[in-house]
């Protein structure tokens, strides 16, 4: 039988990809705007994004399990369309830890894109580039760090939040049961051992994936004799 | 594609446009105006960069479409305009290869450009590999003129493009652009501080002053009008019109007929019996009222005097006719004085051959 | 000092507000509570906590911390026994081990790992034949009835004293049978010791406090004749 | 009697205020160093600074709160040099938090210093300005938007942070009971009223903080007409 | 403060520099070649922008200290180098005003420039509230020259300071840099793409092609340097000193006494018996076999042809001396053979006297 840690992995793993794939996909445009909309709903939605982090996980995740209650019209028509009840499945998780690391995903990206400059842009435009085109082809290059630094930042926290996992998962082994869960259970139930032994390759894990990130995504170094000062 | 502007905008640091210009469907139009007069921001306009604010009013049009009015505004890149920028923009997460190829597959149209030729002229061959930050000032701005020419636009504006070349490559580059904008039938729009660039290349001229025009016309008229050159000093100048007469095969020059008087450059790049233009620089003509022999001046053309503006400095700025066409020669009061120059008096004036040899336009 | 600290597993907590407010009646002191899951606060007091007296929600930690000679020798006594009860909101007719066979849907029990009613409700299900269920888990009974009161989870395992004050409709909670699990016996140990917390430990074993114990719904903790000790 | 509440508002807020102080302070050092050089310590710097987000908060609490203990030897040492433990004061909530909010802090902000072009540092070198002076008068107003960004992902994280602070910091009434803590013993008690008035007091207060700050430090509007494109 | 650098340095894309040279204490250097040549390196490296890679070796030496070598590099805010960069670099964070005062908070020296001056000559006062995105590419570099000069560096390097300055802001800001070296008495290296401009305001040049120094020494004397001319086509000159030798009040000239000849130029700004320098651009200066007159060219000066050099296409260089000075005349082919010219012979040199006015070197 395969250690039920393994399995926690597994889950975890699939979670964190999940949510900073879905984070990908929806907030990157999102940031976008934010970051170059001179209309004024941008300072609404500037703090709206930032706000799930001042609430304590567990508490949020609490709020979130009123909303997908199925006495709740939100939780009544996912379960008409889905077929099951939102709480205590993976796609709960991943809701959860969208928004629980929107801000995470958000605020990083937005200072990149910021510091895209508009005369490139504007050249771009000139060569024929429509939005879309410079977007991908100008915006998103020239705002790598942002991105690397956005995903991970997202897929750690994913990968370390516990307590909204914890509120909507319900801790269903095969499921809903994340490391953070199992290393957390661990700890309780004074098994030590088994504790540090998760947490050690979790860290050296993830030590050794984030190396490997920001070291292959390093910027092209300057040879030695431009380094002049700093 | 003609385009005509009628723009009227005010910036809030105070400056204002307020200009209607025709750009004509082929040839250069040539903009040229002190630092801060509004050049770049008109040309942004044009392009589509910029679109003024709600109580400024800019109305553009191609001969094909309305481009922008109060109600509507077509992006810059449906407008089919390259934009060589003043501070050249290359990507610099792309190298010089990738920066041309973003062009190339984003052409406008297709009957563009050959890239080979485009490649020759700016002398790009050895740049493909660099990256854009390893480019020093004047191999950046080659690479983005490069870069505008390979996208095929219907419509180029140079802003400056030779800011930062060296002479040889400019010698080399100028032409170029000429014969280009002749086999492309397409309008190009340039900026430059220099009056001599502009004379070479430009049909049409629009002289810009904060931020209107002072003056506008054929640059052959345009060319031998005291009002413009007055202010020129040692770069006046005057274009005149030609006939190519024959070849000298053994000295390399070309013998164009100026109205009946042999007029000798260096090019013989023209078959006889075609029409070219001359660019005869003011200072490098000077007047004799007897006709000058045993001189290396080859060129002594018979001229009347239509005209005589004095500096305020010691210069005097004369005004040559001959048959309807007319050239500038600067000259001292003190000349003036000593020769007794004056109106409707018949002179010859001297013109160094070699002063024409480069200022050929083909 | 004339404050007392008391580390309380968090189950346990609205009862012992009650108690200190009968007991600050007579005493002049000052009682600060510390409430939390009893594994968090047991890896503290171990780490060094400056708590005086440890109410925890089972006995098993209790009993490590008296191995480990953390307490005043002979302070460990169960000061309430937990009662375990089958919360179903939707339940039709009277409730009864029995009826667990009929459960569809999600049953809601505390991390049997972690916590003593988990463990208790573990028994429970594991004899009553229940199979057409999902199982979740959440850390302790105060999530599991989340779960329930939000409707997420169809029917719950909680500790009686939970839904005592939010009096669901008699029809739909059962409590269950004390001879269905083994007892959640908590038990108390006296970590610092003082006048002031042995006075505590005495006051937790008095006839007020059993007064609202039994209100609360926890079993009065006792001798084998289910008398009152002392 | 002022309201617990309040209290724990108070703590919470010269938390998160001395937790983003500290990281302004020892933190955009080390941000600098890690954007600018290009000694391959940077690659072994970047992930460790973003490991503690990987571990769920419970956990890097427990482990800090071994760190703490007096049974260990920093512990001791910190109490020799203080005279009292780390654990369970202020001090330890303080360095929890700073470590927990690190990558926070660091990771938006490299990414603005990253974009700060060094002609203009070439530029400020020839008229004069040292290191330091290049890094005041260049390097920090243009990223001031990665600062604001570092600081309010620090603030309102350690706003909302509480696994790590309910470790360390054992939920002290008065001293360590931060309001994430609060309002989570109020979910957990089924004070639903209270908990929904604490969070929309928070909730409220963070976006009125969050939009004056994102507000007043926009970016300056460019003028209408130069919003050719995007 | 004197110069000197020692530097051989390979970049990783093929482009090397090896070079050694001396910035005197005071005196323009110009620094030319073409794009490409290294002229930016080179000045970085003076400045302490870059410092090489371990394999290069780079020496550099101001005469109060040594700046780099191998065990040795003061860094740039150290070494008191002004930087006018050929990209300009303004603070976008700072408005105009800022800007300059970033750089006057933050001297090198206190015997510095008068502020009120360099703001007349760069035309300053109108910009300073306006932010630096908002400036025209001519202004933005009026500031980046007013930010440098407003530091009072020990040394100033320009970085083709010109590039996007028009002609008339160009010809106040030029005899303004002469006048500040003058007073200054501090080095500036000056490096331009056009000839021009260096021979304006060099003392000393060096040419650089590729990385290497292929021709250095005063430009005095290269002036007249067939080596240097013949490449330079057009722009061909050479220049010559002089002694004042009177003012002509009523033409505005000056009468300079050229080794017995006299030659008119139009600046009074020099007291008679003061020595000066004229520049002659070889394309104005014509030759008769014969004395010319009734001619508007005032300046017909006796001279020996000392070499002759032809040119690839129809023209010719003429080396003209008189009396040990010497400069150079362009002229066809064609006038070479129908005037039959060999050296030795003495001919009369014509130099329109206009062609001489803004290129006095004061
Ligand atoms: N974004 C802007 N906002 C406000 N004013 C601006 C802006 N851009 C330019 N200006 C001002 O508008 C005027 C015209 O600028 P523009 O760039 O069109 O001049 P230009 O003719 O191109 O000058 P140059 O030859 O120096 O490039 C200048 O006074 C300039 O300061
Ligand atoms: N950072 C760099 N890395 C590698 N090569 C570079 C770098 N900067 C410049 N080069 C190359 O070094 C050579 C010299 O560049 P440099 O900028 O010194 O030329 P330059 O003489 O200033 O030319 P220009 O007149 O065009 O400004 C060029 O071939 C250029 O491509
Ligand atoms: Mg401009
Ligand atoms: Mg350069």
């Amino acid at each position: 039988m395969i250690d039920p840690d393994l399995i926690s992995v597994g889950i975890t793993l699939k979670l964190a990809t999940i949510t900073t794939l879905v984070l990908f996909v929806l907030a990157t445009p999102l940031t976008w705007w934010i970051a170059r909309t001179t209309h004024i709903s941008r300072y609404l939605l500037e703090p709206i994004v930032a706000l799930p982090i001042v609430l304590p996980p567990t508490v949020l995740g609490f709020y979130l399990l009123l909303l997908f209650s199925p006495n709740n019209e939100f939780g009544q028509l996912w379960a008409t369309i889905f077929g099951r009840p939102l709480a205590f499945s993976f796609e709960a998780l991943v809701i959860g830890s969208v928004i629980y690391s929107l801000p995470f995903y958000v605020q990083p990206l937005q200072v990149a894109f910021e510091n895209v400059r508009q005369e490139l842009l504007d050249a771009a435009a000139t060569l024929g580039a429509g939005p879309i085109d410079r977007f991908i082809t100008i915006v998103c290059p020239l705002s790598r760090r942002g991105f690397i630094v956005a995903a991970t930042l997202a897929f750690a926290h994913t990968v370390g939040e516990f307590g909204i996992v914890l509120m909507i998962g319900g801790n269903i082994p095969d499921e809903t049961r994340v490391l953070s869960i199992a290393l957390f259970d661990h700890v309780e139930t004074l098994q030590y051992q088994r504790a540090h032994l998760l947490a050690a390759g979790l860290l050296t894990f993830s030590f050794i994936t984030l190396f490997l990130v920001y070291f292959s995504n390093r910027t092209r170094q300057s040879p030695p004799f431009r380094r002049g000062i700093e | 594609m003609a385009i005509s502007a009628d723009i009227k905008l005010e910036r809030l640091s105070g400056f204002s446009l307020d200009v209607s210009l025709t750009i004509p469907n082929n040839g250069i139009t040539g903009l040229y105006g002190p630092s801060g007069s509004g050049k770049s921001t008109l040309l942004r306009l044009l392009a589509g960069l910029e679109r003024g604010g709600p109580s400024d009013s800019v109305v553009i049009r191609s001969d094909e479409d309305t481009w922008q009015n109060e109600s509507q505004f077509t992006p810059a890149e449906q407008r089919g305009v390259g934009f060589v920028f003043q501070r050249q923009q290359l990507f610099p997460h792309l190298d010089v290869q990738e920066n041309l190829q973003f062009a190339i597959r984003r052409q406008h149209t297709q009957d563009s450009t050959d890239a080979g030729q485009v490649y020759e002229w700016l002398n790009i061959a050895p740049l493909l590999r660099k990256q854009v930050d390893q480019l020093s000032g004047g191999e950046a701005q080659r690479v983005a003129i490069a870069r505008v020419l390979l996208n095929g636009a219907r419509c180029i504006l140079f802003d400056e493009p030779l800011g930062s070349i060296d002479r040889s490559a400019r010698s080399k580059i100028l032409p170029y652009l000429e014969r280009l904008h002749r086999n492309l039938q397409i309008p190009m729009i340039y900026v430059s501080h220099s009056l001599d660039e502009i004379t070479y290349l430009a049909d049409t001229l629009y002289v810009l002053d904060a931020g209107r025009v002072t003056l506008n016309g054929s640059m052959l008229e345009l060319s031998a009008s005291l009002e413009l050159n007055a202010a020129e000093g040692e770069t006046a100048s005057a274009v005149i019109a030609c006939r190519v007469a024959r070849h000298d095969q053994q000295y390399g020059l070309c013998e164009l007929d100026f109205e009946g008087a042999p007029v000798f450059v260096n090019a013989q790049l023209y078959a006889p019996g075609e029409q070219v233009r001359v660019r005869i620089i003011a200072r490098d003509v000077s007047i004799a009222t007897t006709k000058p022999a045993s001189t290396s001046i080859l060129n002594i053309i018979e001229a009347r005097i239509a005209a005589i503006e004095l500096d305020t400095g010691p210069a005097a700025l004369v005004r040559l006719e001959r048959k309807g066409q007319c050239f500038l020669a600067r000259i001292t009061r003190k000349s003036l004085d000593t020769l007794n120059l004056v109106i409707g008096q018949t002179v010859f004036a001297q013109i160094k051959s070699i002063a024409l040899l480069t200022d050929i336009i083909p | 000092s004339d404050t007392l600290q008391i580390a309380v597993a968090a189950n346990f907590r609205p009862t012992l507000l009650r108690v200190i407010t009968a007991l600050e009646r007579q005493s002049p002191h000052r009682y600060k509570i510390i409430a939390g899951s009893t594994g968090t606060l047991y890896a503290q007091i171990v780490n060094g906590a400056p708590y005086d007296v440890f109410l925890a929600a089972d006995d098993a930690r209790p009993r490590l911390l008296e191995e480990a000679r953390l307490i005043e020798p002979g302070s460990r006594r169960t000061y309430a026994v937990g009662q375990l009860a089958l919360w179903w909101p939707g339940s039709k007719g009277a409730l009864s081990r029995d009826s667990l066979v009929n459960l569809r849907g999600t049953l809601a029990i505390a991390n049997p790992d972690i916590a003593p009613y988990g463990r208790a409700a573990m028994e429970v299900i594991s004899s009553s034949g229940a199979h057409d269920y999902r199982l979740i888990t959440g850390v302790n009974v105060a999530q599991v009835y989340h779960f329930i009161a939000s409707g997420n989870a169809n029917a719950g395992f909680v500790a009686l004293s939970l839904i005592r004050d939010a009096a669901p409709a008699n029809n739909t909670f059962w409590v269950v049978d004390q001879n269905l699990y083994s007892a959640i016996e908590q038990q108390s140990v006296i970590l610092k010791s003082s006048q002031l917390a042995t006075d505590f430990d005495r006051f937790l074993r008095n006839e007020t406090t059993w007064k609202l114990l039994a209100k609360d719904g926890y079993h009065v903790p006792g001798n084998p004749a289910g008398g009152v000790s002392e």
